[in-house]
Formats: C-alpha cells, sequence, structure tokens
C-alpha cells in the first residue's frame, strides 16, 4: 500500500475531471527483445548511447580521433547543440530502444558555449540519475560528464571505463521495448 | 537578556580589579548576568598550544552547562576567556566537531548558544540613555588611550571588532566623557606570551605600546585584557628604564572607569590594587556642578 | 518518403583504412528512402561535389548524408554544396566516421560495423530534416557609445570615421574619463591632457558625432539591429545652446564645493566645469549645493550670465533613441581604500591614492603642480608607495591584478624625483610587472637614475606619530622588518569596476564576472564581443587596462560595429527555437532558462469556444535565438522545438542506432 | 462536523452573495455526495443552489485543476480551498494559466481528511501545510500562512486531535525504506507498479501541476511514447511525468488518491523533493510564487558530480 491511501471515494469521482478511466490492456506475456550488443567472439559487447555537445565534448572526441587514440567500439554519439538540449525523454527512449547504457556529456559548468545550459543540465541529471537509481537503475548504466573541447584524453578514459563498467552488468533489459 | 557569566581565574588574581569593577558595575546596572555553576578552565595560553581537541572542548564545557542552566548567552570578561569559548562556540556550529566535542565532555551541545565578550555586551546591549542616567561624575578631560590587544580581535571568526582599528571601547570612552586619542597601536601585540621565556623581547613590546600611547598624548590606558594590563601596569617599571624616560600612565579596565564615572567608590573598583598609582589622575578631574 | 542519398568518403586512405567503404555503402543502398549510395575518394574536393550535386540532380534527392569526417569540419561546405544544386542547405547531415570511428577503432570490423550505425542514425536523421531558413533582422545604421573615457572616445571616432552616425554618451557632464584626471602617461611621460584634448575636440567636431553628456542609460529594450534605449538627460540648468562657456557665471558664484575632479583637494563652485579643457565646455549647475535652487537666494550667475543662459526651471529629460549597436566603454573606479584599516582607512591625510598624486603632479591641478601633502601643505621629503592596494589580495575580494599600478608608481616616482630632487622614494611592491613595450626599460630608470629604492614586501601598519608617518612593512628579500618615517604615503589602489556596474550590465543583458567585470564572449578569440548580438564592448569595463589597450580595444570594438552596420539587415542563426503556438500553454517555463531572453510571452487571439479570446503563448525572437535548445527541455508539453535538432531528428537518430 | 456548522452556513451566503452580485461568474466547492462518507466536487453558476455547497471532514478533492477549464476566460471564479488546496491555485498562479484578477481564492480551516472508515488520511497527518498559503478570503478563523504551521480556525482543536501534521517529519519514511533495498528488489518492486498502470491519465488530470494546454502523452505526432499500456511506456510515462512535476508537485497527494490501481505515485515525488532539498536547498513548490522553481534556475556552486 502506499504512503498516502486510503482513498476516499472511488475513482469515479474524478470523472470531473473527465479523467478517461479505461479497461487495463491486456499484454500479451513478455518477451525478452534481442539484445543490441553484438557478440564478438562470443562475448557480449555492451551497447551505449553517448549524447555530446557539439562545441566541448563532441569537439574532444574529435580531438581523440586527430590524435589517434585508441578506445572501445562500444558507444555512439548523438550530437546534441548543448547538454542543455539533452531531454531525459531520449535517455529513456535509449533505454527502450536497447541501449546498455546512456552517457550525457557536455562542457563543464561555466564554459557552456551558450552560457548557461550544462547548469541546467547539471540539476536536472542529478536529480534524474537520482531517480532512476531509485527504480531499480544500475546508476553506471547512466552517467553524466564534463568534457571539454581539449579533453581528448578524458573523453577516450570515459568511454573505455564506461564501457567496463558496464560489461559485467550484461544486457539491460529494464524498460526495454518488447518486439511486436 | 540574561547572561551566564564566566569570570575565568585571572579575575580573582591578577586581574582582581577587574572583577571587582566588573562585579561593581553588573550589579550597579541591575544586568540579569548570573555565574555559571561549576564551570572550568577555559584552556587558554597552554591547551591550544597542545591538542586542538582539548582548547575547544575545554571551553565547550562550559558552554555546555550554561546552555543547561538556562543561558542563551555567555558573558566573558576576560579577553583570552573569550577568544576560547568563542573558537568552542565557532567550532560547533559544524555538526561533526560539535559531536567530536559532545563525545569528549560528555554533555550535549546545541551549536546555538552564543558567547560575548563583557566589553561588547556593555557597548551594545546597554543603550545611551540608560548609561547616561547613570553618569555621576563624566571623565571629562580625561585622554585614554583605547588598547584592546590582539585577543577579542583576532582571528576573525572570533572577532568581537574590526582588527585593525577596533572602535567598541572608543565609543563606550566617549559616552563615559572621555576622549579617546588616535593612535597606531590598538592591537599591538603586548609581548604578553615573552614575558617568561624572552623577557627582553616582551619588555621592548610593552615599552613600544606605552610610549607611543604616551606619543599620541593619552593620559591613561584603557584595557578590556587581564594579560594585557599584568604587562603594562606590573611592568611598566622596568618599560620605563629600557625607555629612558618615565612614563606614568596608569592602565585601567574599561569596567573600572565605567564604575569610577557611575560614582563608584574606588576601593569597590579596585582602583587602590594598581601598580601604577591610578586614583590621583581621576580624582583631579574637574567634579562636575552639583545637581 | 523522402529520397534520400548517402556519400561514403574514404578521406584517402584516413577512413578507407580501417572502414570498409564500400560495405557502408552497400548497407546503405538497403535502407529504405535511400535511392542513392556512393563511395568516393575526398567527398569535400571538387570533384567530390560535383558528384554529389549530379546525383542530387539525377536521382532527384530530398536530401542526403555525408558519412566523413567530423561535421565540425566540412559541414558547411556540403551544405553549400546542397545550395548550389537548388537543396535547402539543411537537408544535409554528415555523420563523422573519421575522428569518431577511423582513426580510433583499428579494428576494421568493429571500424565499419560503427560505421553502418552511424551512418544509419545520419539517415534515419535527414528523414526527418525540414529545410530551415534564417530569419533577416533589420539592422538601424546607428551606434551608442556609452562612456566617453579614451577607450569610448576611440571607439567612436572609428565608426564615425567608418561613415556611421554615433551618439557618444557620458554621464559626466565632459568626456575624457579617468584619463583626463591623470597628470603624464607612462612610459613616453608625455602629458595626457595634450594627447587627450585632440582627440576630445575632434571626436565632439566630428559631422558623424553626437556627444550626448550628462546623460544615463535607464533602460535597453530590443535586440541586435534595433536596441530601443531610454536615456536620461540630466537638467543642467544651462541652456547649451545659449552658453558661450565665457565662465562669468562660475568665476562669481559664491558657493565653494570640494571638485570631484580633483580628489576633493581643491574646491569647485555649484556652477562649474570639471576642468578647464572640458568638451563641451559648458558649465552646469550642481543642484543639491546650489544656493538659489536650494534656497530660493542667490541667482547671481543668472544676474551675470551675458547671453541669458541660465534656466533654474530645468527638468530631466528622458528619450528614448534607436541603435542598431551598442559599445560598452564605461570604464573603471579606483579601489576605495578605507578597506584597509591598517593603511589608515583612509582617515590619515596623508595616506592618499595614486590618483590623488596625479592631481598634485599635475600643472592644472589644486596645488599648480607643487607637491604639497594635504594635511598642512608641507613639501614631502620621504614618500612611501604601497603597491597592491586592492589587488591581489584574496583577503579584500580583489585576487585580480591592476595591471596598471606597477607602471603608475615607477612613472610618479620619476616625476616625483624630477620635481622634488631632495626626495626620496620608497617604494613597497611584491612583484614588478612591467609587461609592455617599453615598460621594463622605464622601470629599471626608475631605479637606477630617479633613485627609485624598491622594496620587496608588505606593509603591515601605518600610524601617525606626531606629523611623521610611520609605515612598518617587512623587507622578504632581506627577511627583515622595516620601518620608514615618511612624510607622505602613496597607496597605489587597483582597479574596481564602476560601484553600478553590474546594474548597468542587467540592463543590457550582458553578462559580468564574480567582481563585476563585464565578461567577453571568448577570452582568447572574442575580446571585444559579449554573449548578447551586437553588443561590444570596450576599454577597463571588462577588465583592468592602461591607455593603450584601452585604445586598442576601442578600435576593435569599433571594427565589430562598423561590420555590422555596414549591413542592411542580419542573417539570423537558422537552427533555432520554435513554438508551437498551438500546443503551447504559455507557462513561461522556457523564458526563464533561455539565456538570451530570445523568448517573451505575447498574446495570441484564437478562437475557443465559438469566442474570440487572447491567451498568452511563448514568441522566438529569430534574431536573439542562438540556438542552444535549452527551451525545449524546460517546456513540458513539447510544444518548444528546435530547427535541425528537432525532437523527431534526435529521437529518430536514437532509434536508428538502437534497433539495428 | 459541528465545528464546521457555522463555516458552512458562511460558505453558503458568500457563494450566494458573490454569484449574485456577479462578482464571479462561478464558484468551486463541494457537495454531499451519494453516501454520508462522500463529499465530492462542485461547481455552481447559480446563486440559487448555494445551498448545495457543503464542506466537512470527507473534502478531499483538490479543486485547484478544476480552474484550468477557465484558463483563457476573463471572468472571476471563486474557489474553496484548504492548505494543501491552496498550493495547487499557487502553482497555477505562478505557471500564469490563471490570473490572480481571475480566482477568488477563499481559504478554509481543515479538520484533517478522514476515509470512510474515520480515520486520518496518512496525507493529513504528514501535512506540513494545513492552513491556506494564500488567500484573498478567510472563513472560520483560519490564518493564511506561508510557512509550515500548525492548523487553525475553528477545526484547529479537532484538527489536533486527530493528529493532523503530527507524522510531518516521517514524510520521507516511504522513501527512506525504498532506498534501502537492493537495485534488484526495487527494479521489482517497480515493475510491479508500473505493471498495474493502465494509463488513464487520472493522476494527470487531478494534478495542478499538470496543466499543459496539450499533453505529450495525448500528442501522436512527436511519438514520444506509444499509447498502448506495455511495461516499457508505463515506465516512461512514469518517469516522464515525475520529471515534469519535479521541484512543480504542491504534495497534496490527489495523483496517488485517484489512482485506481493504488500506484505509490506520490512516492515518486516524494523521493524527487527530498532529493531536490538535498541537492539544490529547501524549497516548497507552491509556496511562494515569486520563487521559480529549483529546475528553472540553477547555482554555480550546485552540487557537482559529474566531473
Amino acid at each position: 500500500m502506499s504512503a498516502l491511501s486510503p482513498k476516499s471515494g472511488s475513482p469515479a469521482d474524478c470523472a470531473v475531471t473527465e479523467g478517461h478511466v479505461g479497461l487495463p490492456v491486456l499484454d500479451p506475456p513478455p518477451t525478452a527483445a534481442p539484445d543490441t550488443g553484438k557478440t564478438k567472439n562470443g562475448e557480449w559487447q555492451p551497447y551505449i548511447v553517448g549524447f555530446a555537445c557539439n562545441w566541448c565534448t563532441y569537439a574532444g572526441a574529435d580531438l581523440a580521433g586527430l590524435s589517434r587514440m585508441q578506445y572501445p567500439p562500444n558507444m555512439r554519439l548523438v550530437r546534441v547543440p548543448c547538454s542543455g538540449r539533452v531531454n531525459p525523454q531520449f535517455v529513456l527512449r535509449a533505454f527502450q530502444k536497447g541501449a546498455d547504457a546512456v552517457l550525457v556529456a557536455g562542457c563543464h559548468p561555466g564554459d557552456c558555449h551558450y552560457g548557461t545550459g550544462n547548469y541546467f543540465t547539471r540539476r536536472r541529471f542529478l536529480l534524474m540519475q537520482r531517480l532512476l537509481t531509485f527504480m531499480g537503475v544500475d546508476p553506471r548504466r547512466f552517467q553524466a560528464r564534463w568534457i571539454s573541447g581539449s579533453e581528448a584524453p578524458k573523453f577516450r578514459d570515459v568511454v573505455t571505463e564506461l564501457t567496463e563498467q558496464v560489461r559485467p552488468l550484461g544486457p539491460n533489459r529494464l524498460w526495454r521495448e518488447v518486439e511486436p | 537578556m540574561r547572561y551566564g557569566y564566566y569570570p575565568g581565574c585571572s579575575l580573582t588574581g591578577t586581574g582582581i580589579e577587574y572583577g571587582l569593577s566588573a562585579d561593581a558595575v553588573i550589579r550597579h546596572l541591575n544586568m540579569d548576568m548570573k555565574e555559571i555553576r561549576d564551570w572550568n578552565c577555559c584552556g587558554a595560553s597552554s591547551a591550544h598550544n597542545h591538542d586542538p581537541l582539548l582548547s575547544i572542548a575545554l571551553p565547550a564545557r562550559n558552554l555546555a552547562l550554561a546552555e543547561q542552566q538556562g543561558f542563551r548567552e555567555v558573558a566573558v570578561p576576560c579577553a583570552a576567556c573569550y577568544q576560547r569559548i568563542k573558537a568552542a562556540e565557532v567550532a560547533a556550529r559544524d555538526p561533526l566537531k560539535r559531536r567530536e566535542m559532545e563525545e569528549v565532555i560528555e554533555e550535549e551541545l546545541s551549536g546555538a548558544i552564543v558567547a560575548r565578550s563583557l566589553l561588547e555586551i556593555m557597548v551594545h546591549d546597554i543603550d545611551d540613555s540608560a548609561l547616561a542616567a547613570q553618569i555621576r561624575r563624566p571623565l571629562q578631560g580625561l585622554k585614554v588611550a583605547c588598547y584592546y590587544g590582539c585577543l577579542l580581535v583576532k582571528p576573525r571568526a572570533i572577532a568581537m571588532d574590526e582588527a585593525e582599528n577596533p572602535m567598541t571601547m572608543d565609543h563606550l570612552m566617549e559616552r563615559l566623557g572621555a576622549t579617546p586619542v588616535e593612535w597606531g597601536y590598538k592591537t599591538e601585540c603586548c609581548g604578553g606570551s615573552l614575558t617568561l621565556t624572552r623577557p627582553d623581547t616582551g619588555v621592548q613590546m610593552t615599552a613600544e605600546v606605552l610610549k607611543y600611547a604616551k606619543l599620541a598624548g593619552a593620559d591613561c590606558v584603557v584595557t578590556p585584557c587581564p594579560l594585557c594590563t599584568s604587562n603594562l601596569d606590573m611592568r611598566q617599571g622596568t618599560a620605563e628604564k629600557k625607555l629612558g624616560r618615565s612614563l606614568g600612565l596608569p592602565i585601567y579596565y574599561f569596567t573600572e572607569l565605567m564604575g569610577f564615572a557611575f560614582g563608584l567608590p574606588m576601593k569597590t573598583l579596585g582602583l587602590d590594587r594598581h601598580f601604577v598609582e591610578a586614583t590621583g589622575l581621576l580624582q583631579s578631574l574637574p567634579v562636575p556642578a552639583s545637581g | 518518403m523522402k529520397r534520400i542519398g548517402v556519400f561514403v568518403c574514404h578521406c584517402g586512405s584516413n577512413i578507407a583504412h580501417t572502414v570498409d567503404c564500400k560495405q557502408v555503402a552497400d548497407e546503405a543502398a538497403a535502407m529504405p528512402g535511400v535511392v542513392h549510395a556512393q563511395e568516393y575518394k575526398y567527398m569535400c574536393s571538387e570533384p567530390g561535389q560535383v558528384l554529389i550535386q549530379e546525383a542530387v540532380k539525377e536521382h532527384n534527392l530530398d536530401g542526403y548524408v555525408v558519412t566523413a569526417c567530423s561535421p565540425r569540419m566540412h559541414e558547411t561546405t556540403f551544405r553549400k554544396c546542397a545550395g548550389r544544386c537548388g537543396l535547402n542547405p539543411y537537408m544535409v547531415e554528415q555523420v563523422n566516421i573519421r575522428e569518431h570511428c577511423s582513426w580510433v577503432h583499428a579494428d576494421k570490423e568493429a571500424g565499419t560495423e560503427k560505421a553502418i550505425d552511424l551512418m544509419r542514425m545520419g539517415v534515419a536523421k535527414v528523414l526527418k530534416n525540414e529545410p530551415l531558413k534564417a530569419a533577416t533582422i533589420p539592422m538601424t545604421k546607428r551606434a551608442l557609445v556609452i562612456g566617453a573615457g579614451i577607450a569610448g572616445i576611440q571607439a567612436a571616432l572609428d565608426i564615425a570615421d567608418n561613415g556611421f552616425p554615433v551618439t557618444l554618451l557620458d554621464r559626466e557632464h565632459s568626456i575624457g574619463g579617468r584619463m583626463a584626471q591623470i597628470d603624464k602617461t607612462f612610459p613616453t611621460l608625455d602629458c595626457s591632457a595634450c594627447i587627450l584634448t585632440p582627440k576630445m575636440v575632434e571626436v565632439a567636431q566630428h559631422p558623424n558625432v553626437e556627444l550626448m553628456t550628462y546623460a544615463e542609460v535607464e533602460s535597453v529594450g530590443g535586440f541586435i539591429g534595433s536596441f530601443d534605449v531610454t536615456i536620461r538627460k540630466k537638467a543642467r540648468y544651462v541652456d547649451t545652446k545659449r552658453c558661450t562657456g565665457c565662465g562669468a557665471c562660475i568665476q562669481k558664484c559664491p558657493s565653494k564645493v570640494p571638485s570631484e575632479f580633483e580628489m576633493e583637494m581643491g574646491p569647485r563652485k555649484s556652477i562649474y566645469v570639471p576642468f578647464p579643457q572640458a568638451v563641451p565646455n559648458k558649465p552646469v549647475i550642481d543642484a543639491p549645493h546650489c544656493r538659489y535652487l536650494q534656497t530660493g537666494k542667490c541667482g547671481i550667475c543668472k544676474k551675470i550670465c551675458p547671453t541669458d543662459a541660465i534656466r533654474f526651471d530645468d527638468q530631466d529629460e528622458v528619450v528614448t533613441e534607436r541603435f542598431g549597436t551598442i559599445v560598452v566603454a564605461t570604464g573603471y573606479q579606483q579601489f576605495d581604500i578605507s578597506a584597509y584599516e591598517e593603511y589608515g582607512g583612509g582617515r590619515i591625510p596623508d595616506v592618499i591614492t595614486g590618483m590623488h598624486l596625479e592631481r598634485l603632479l599635475n600643472a592644472s591641478g589644486p596645488t599648480s603642480g607643487k607637491i604639497k601633502r594635504p594635511s598642512d601643505g608641507k613639501e614631502p621629503k620621504n614618500i612611501v608607495f604601497i603597491k597592491c592596494v586592492g589587488s591581489r589580495d584574496e583577503a579584500k575580494n580583489r585576487p585580480y591584478c591592476s595591471k596598471t599600478c606597477c607602471m603608475y608608481v615607477a612613472k610618479q616616482a620619476t616625476l616625483l624625483k624630477e620635481k622634488l630632487p631632495a626626495s626620496k622614494s620608497y617604494i613597497f611592491y611584491m612583484d614588478v610587472r612591467t609587461g609592455g613595450k617599453n615598460y621594463e626599460e622605464f622601470y629599471r630608470r626608475t631605479q637606477v637614475d630617479y633613485d627609485g629604492h624598491y622594496i620587496r614586501g608588505r606593509v603591515s601598519k601605518i600610524f601617525q606619530v606626531g606629523d611623521r608617518l610611520i609605515v612598518r612593512g617587512d623587507d622578504s628579500l632581506l627577511g627583515r622588518p622595516v620601518e620608514i618615517e615618511a612624510d607622505l604615503v602613496v597607496l597605489a589602489a587597483g582597479m574596481d569596476p564602476q560601484h553600478d556596474a553590474r546594474e548597468l550590465a542587467r540592463t543590457l543583458g550582458i553578462a559580468y564576472d564574480a567582481h563585476g567585470w563585464y565578461t567577453e564572449a571568448h577570452p582568447k578569440l572574442k575580446p571585444v564581443e559579449t554573449q548578447t548580438g551586437g553588443i561590444f564592448l570596450a576599454g577597463a569595463c571588462q577588465g583592468p587596462k592602461d591607455i593603450p589597450d584601452s585604445v586598442a580595444q576601442g578600435s576593435a570594438a569599433a571594427v565589430k560595429a562598423s561590420a555590422l552596420l555596414t549591413k542592411t539587415e542580419l542573417t539570423g542563426e537558422p537552427m533555432i527555437a520554435q513554438c508551437n503556438e498551438a500546443m503551447c500553454s504559455g507557462c513561461g517555463l522556457c523564458v526563464t532558462i533561455c539565456p538570451y531572453k530570445a523568448i517573451t510571452r505575447q498574446p495570441k487571439q484564437e478562437r475557443i469556444h465559438g469566442k474570440m479570446r487572447e491567451r498568452m503563448v511563448s514568441t522566438i525572437n529569430s534574431g536573439l535565438c542562438q540556438g542552444c535548445g535549452a527551451c525545449t527541455v524546460a517546456c513540458p508539453s513539447s510544444a518548444m522545438n528546435m530547427g535541425g535538432f528537432s525532437d523527431e531528428q534526435i529521437m529518430a537518430e536514437v532509434d536508428a542506432l538502437c534497433q539495428r | 462536523m459541528k465545528e464546521l456548522h457555522n463555516v458552512n452556513v458562511a460558505m453558503r451566503t458568500l457563494a450566494r452573495e458573490l454569484l449574485e452580485s456577479g462578482t464571479v461568474a462561478g464558484v468551486y466547492g463541494w457537495k454531499k455526495g451519494s453516501r454520508p462518507t462522500l463529499t465530492s466536487p462542485l461547481y455552481i453558476q447559480d446563486a440559487a443552489k448555494a445551498d448545495r455547497l457543503a464542506y466537512d471532514q470527507y473534502a478531499v478533492s483538490n479543486l485547484s485543476a478544476l480552474l484550468l477549464d477557465h484558463r483563457n476566460n476573463d471572468k472571476k471564479r471563486a474557489i474553496f480551498v484548504k492548505g494543501c488546496d491552496s498550493r495547487g491555485v499557487v502553482r497555477l498562479l505562478q505557471d500564469q494559466q490563471i490570473t490572480p484578477e481571475q480566482v477568488l481564492v477563499i481559504g478554509l480551516p481543515c479538520p484533517g481528511m478522514v476515509d470512510e472508515a474515520g480515520s486520518l488520511l496518512t496525507k493529513c497527518a504528514e501535512c506540513r501545510f494545513p492552513n491556506p498559503v494564500m488567500a484573498d478570503q478567510v472563513l472560520g478563523g483560519v490564518e493564511v500562512s506561508k510557512q509550515p504551521s500548525a492548523p487553525t480556525g475553528v477545526t484547529a482543536e479537532a484538527a489536533r486531535k486527530v493528529g493532523v501534521g503530527s507524522r510531518a517529519g516521517e514524510r520521507m519514511a516511504q522513501v527512506a525504506q525504498l532506498e534501502g533495498k537492493t537495485a534488484a528488489e526495487k527494479e521489482a518492486y517497480w515493475a510491479e507498479q508500473h505493471d498495474k498502470c493502465i494509463r488513464c491519465y487520472a493522476c494527470r488530470n487531478v494534478c495542478p501541476a499538470c496543466n499543459c494546454r496539450d499533453c505529450i502523452f495525448d500528442t501522436e505526432k512527436k511519438g514520444w511514447v506509444s499509447k498502448a499500456a506495455t511495461s516499457s511506456a508505463n515506465a516512461f510515462f512514469a518517469i516522464t511525468r515525475a520529471m515534469h512535476v519535479a521541484g512543480r508537485c504542491v504534495d497534496c497527494g490527489e495523483c496517488e488518491r485517484v489512482c485506481p490501481m493504488d500506484i505509490p505515485i506520490m512516492t515518486v515525488n516524494r523521493k524527487l523533493q527530498q532529493d531536490i532539498e538535498a541537492l539544490f536547498g529547501p524549497y516548497d513548490a507552491g509556496v511562494d510564487e515569486t520563487v521559480v522553481p529549483p529546475l528553472g534556475r540553477y547555482q554555480t556552486d550546485d552540487p557537482e558530480e559529474f566531473l
């Protein structure tokens, strides 16, 4: 039972607000969706979606390339103008669609190309991280990092660490959409 | 306001005049001030050289006792005691430190109790008109050098006034009718801790303070600190030898001058207990027309 | 469905070496929507671009993806390429299979697999792309320069010389700023007024310059291209059109006030010009000190004025004018030494600041250039300078270096020695910082030729004994205390932002740092720009600066401002926020989060339940929006979206990456 | 309830006067329902119907979200509020969905709401704001207070007796209990809860913080989430709803009360409240409309964990 029960009245008294009380939809029993991560030499590989701001982290990743740094090929970067553009719903979407982990990365607070964007990012994802942990998500599966345009080694290390942190956790099935 | 009074050890010993005059003034002003029962050493001058935890735990026990006895503020006349007790108060604002202190003293601390020097209480809590009403013998024409010493104003976290140019006592003296002189040695070291270990250096520092008070045209020095007074009063003779000139500067506690201005007997205030003769100067002040 | 092309670049062997480009192209060709996929050695080369353009025409493409290097490198190239073959440039996406793939993954199989994923992501995105067009905003061909010190004067002159009208505004009633108060300038020792006054006259007489002195900015609305600036012109009580500046009124005025210009070391009248070479050289009445305005008695100035220019009933006038661009050159104020109680906190008359000494040195100053100390007018013999007063001092919340003090102290010590050969200057310093052309040489001369006695260490205390000042400090090179009996102490007070700098910054909508210095858009590459489009910085309002730096920045800001003024309209950023007004509930969560104040709530007329109703919706100013996307996340109903990085596009990318 | 007799009389009189004088176009209050233990929402536009108004310890519904029906209407509506309801009104004012001119807020003393069996609702035992945080008028001697306070007005004594606010310090108990579980236990717990959801959106409809004109769960165009009540989509809904009201939830507990599937929605809201306070400092949503909600502002020295 919840903290705020018991209820007074029947659910019908919310009809005043025209709530749509419907019958529960009967789902087919969930079947596990195929894992996104592919196996290489029989070993499962984590699949990670990263959101990177155009001005810092994406540039940091470019610099890692220019410097020919090597890191695991497990992350795919989605370019966004600012980490403040990353809607928490994108993160959920990635988990739904099969990502094993999600990274949000942007400029260090104070260095935002748009002045203040990442301050909001910080508040938003500090909170979301705690909420997801509360709901049983392993905190290693959702991380945020500040990586500047000059921090190529840091970008390499973050990708490497994240990959290695997620590997022992195995494929994420929580909230994974069930194949129709 | 009810104050818990923490007399400390000096006020019955080397600083007896401070003890006597403070008692007399507090009683005269009808202030609600009660001695904290079962108080212990504040730890000044030795504890903080040995053990940081001890140095805040000792005074913390006094704060805890004061809280238990229903006080929200502790009035501390001695500058050295003030500094230690204030340091404990500041430390107790940090919950972690507070827990540590509580463990050592086996008493609870709320972290809300405040330590204040008797000087600031006299200046800030007694309003002008109430003070003026008590004055029978204004200190007309008395030029005083207000000497604060270091303990009330350093370090910043515990300071009751500005460290470079404190004014609290100057304001009090003005209200008593005296003229505070402008001088540069208000908070210079009196040589306190060197008087026993390096007497030559210590006396040199005492002498500097007295010299500049004299140069500024002061008739006397007024202090809120028993340690400073000991040095300036007791060692004035040695200082005179060092300087090669006579000074003849009486050293008063601010409470003595308050008591004198209120018309209290000199003996009650301990004015007869000084090393440098202290009654003559006050007696020479013009007597106000009766009425 | 859109017809999409995919162009896979080999980048020589940079990509092809570790990514199987053919496989990427083959996978692309098999994707729904992709009607053409092709590889080429160098897509960014001229032949590569021709190849793309031909494919667009041949296959009637609606958009394309280039899998190549970083979009930070060539996105503009491939967008322009699309523009040349009639495709909207924003129907192009570039995905990065070089920096993010071939260069960082030696394993060709893994690299190819990742490249294919990234290609799919690009295709999924471009399928959701919409053509975008940059909005244009009109440019008002007129500039405002706030602050008429040397930086502002230079900026105004340069803008005017470029042929654009410019208004030069100052809150004082003469232009000139701090430089007018300074006696001589380092390192050349030419007289400050001699080099400044010609500029003051030049700017005042320039046909493109309008002077607006004794005026303050009250509010600023609008945005780049059309700032609506409300200005309060303070009452002068003197009709400037009639006044000839003869000065008869000043002579006869019976009321004396300490002169601010002379650092209160000399008097001025209640009707006054701040200094003899003032521009405009017409007096104003200082109302709080005017006998007539306070008591109704006197009025001598009115009686004596030969042109009847006195107007006791004058009122402040508030005007609103439109400018296309604004240069902020509001300068600095000298640090207030009262914070240093150990140096007397301003209570000791013979402890003065650097600016006081400038006035004492100056031939038109309160002592006619004779060095007389303020307390008793005696000529000082021992002079102590203390540097870094209000600079490099964490305890006073001034951690920064004020940059000019080392040099002005050297200059003042030199000038003192010239004027008083028997005097001796002692200079307490922390470090001597003389970066600048001929600066170090000048400092050496002060030491060697002018007997400047430099002591490395801080002064702990200054106090008065009789008419001498005892200065106690330490000499940290010799490791011992020093005591100097001085006649005069000069505190090299540092620079502070103007006391109301923050207020003006908020009015203008520009950023400032923890101390109140205005923040440039980029510390290296955009030194005179602000985060707010169309507003530029010049001089010490951005941080401590000497005269040459201020002048250089004034010119730099003028170039930036002029570059805008040459345009008749400005092209905005095409990838900006878009509000779906039908969904917007007008809650304003996006308004507070927008760093550019680009979103406002505006009324929208709408037919609801058969009646015309008005409701508030968020409206984006396309001139101000820079496309950060913060608003899109603040909006719970997703009414706020963003061109080029829409919710739909990003979701499609996520889906494409995951659904393999 | 005898303490409220005079309040009921005053409510009806006031409503009648307000409608007759044309001061307001409508009045939101409660009426007695089909059972003695049911007091349900009532909206009247006709002064003659003012006598139907009733208020007692069963008037649990928060009416504030109903004001959204008139958000683009110039006419004024009166609304009766308990302490918790008043925060909903502040929510709507701060979110600029209504203007102060559009609403006349009448504060009522709260005796503490009880269930059919007569025991105090948990949310009332945990209540910190039993008095209206804003009101244009008050009845029954209740005092307006923007601070957490003890019940005031004619029902103060009754409220104290039944224990209104007595467990305010334990509001986070359920959150703490869940936080103590292992990740697997949490996952299982919430999977069970999310699986129950039938996506009726009653929680959203009753919520004064869910005041979007178009809810993203209603617009298909963007395709944020499927309409189907699958585990995945339900979790997306639950978390997204929580993030949208984070820092804005006024703690009225209506979402959970109206949930036909007994999903502990307030536990999620409370978890966010707790973390917001710990991370960004004390904040009570819907109390002071001049303070921007925590996710709409920042401090440069906010906690830093993303280094």
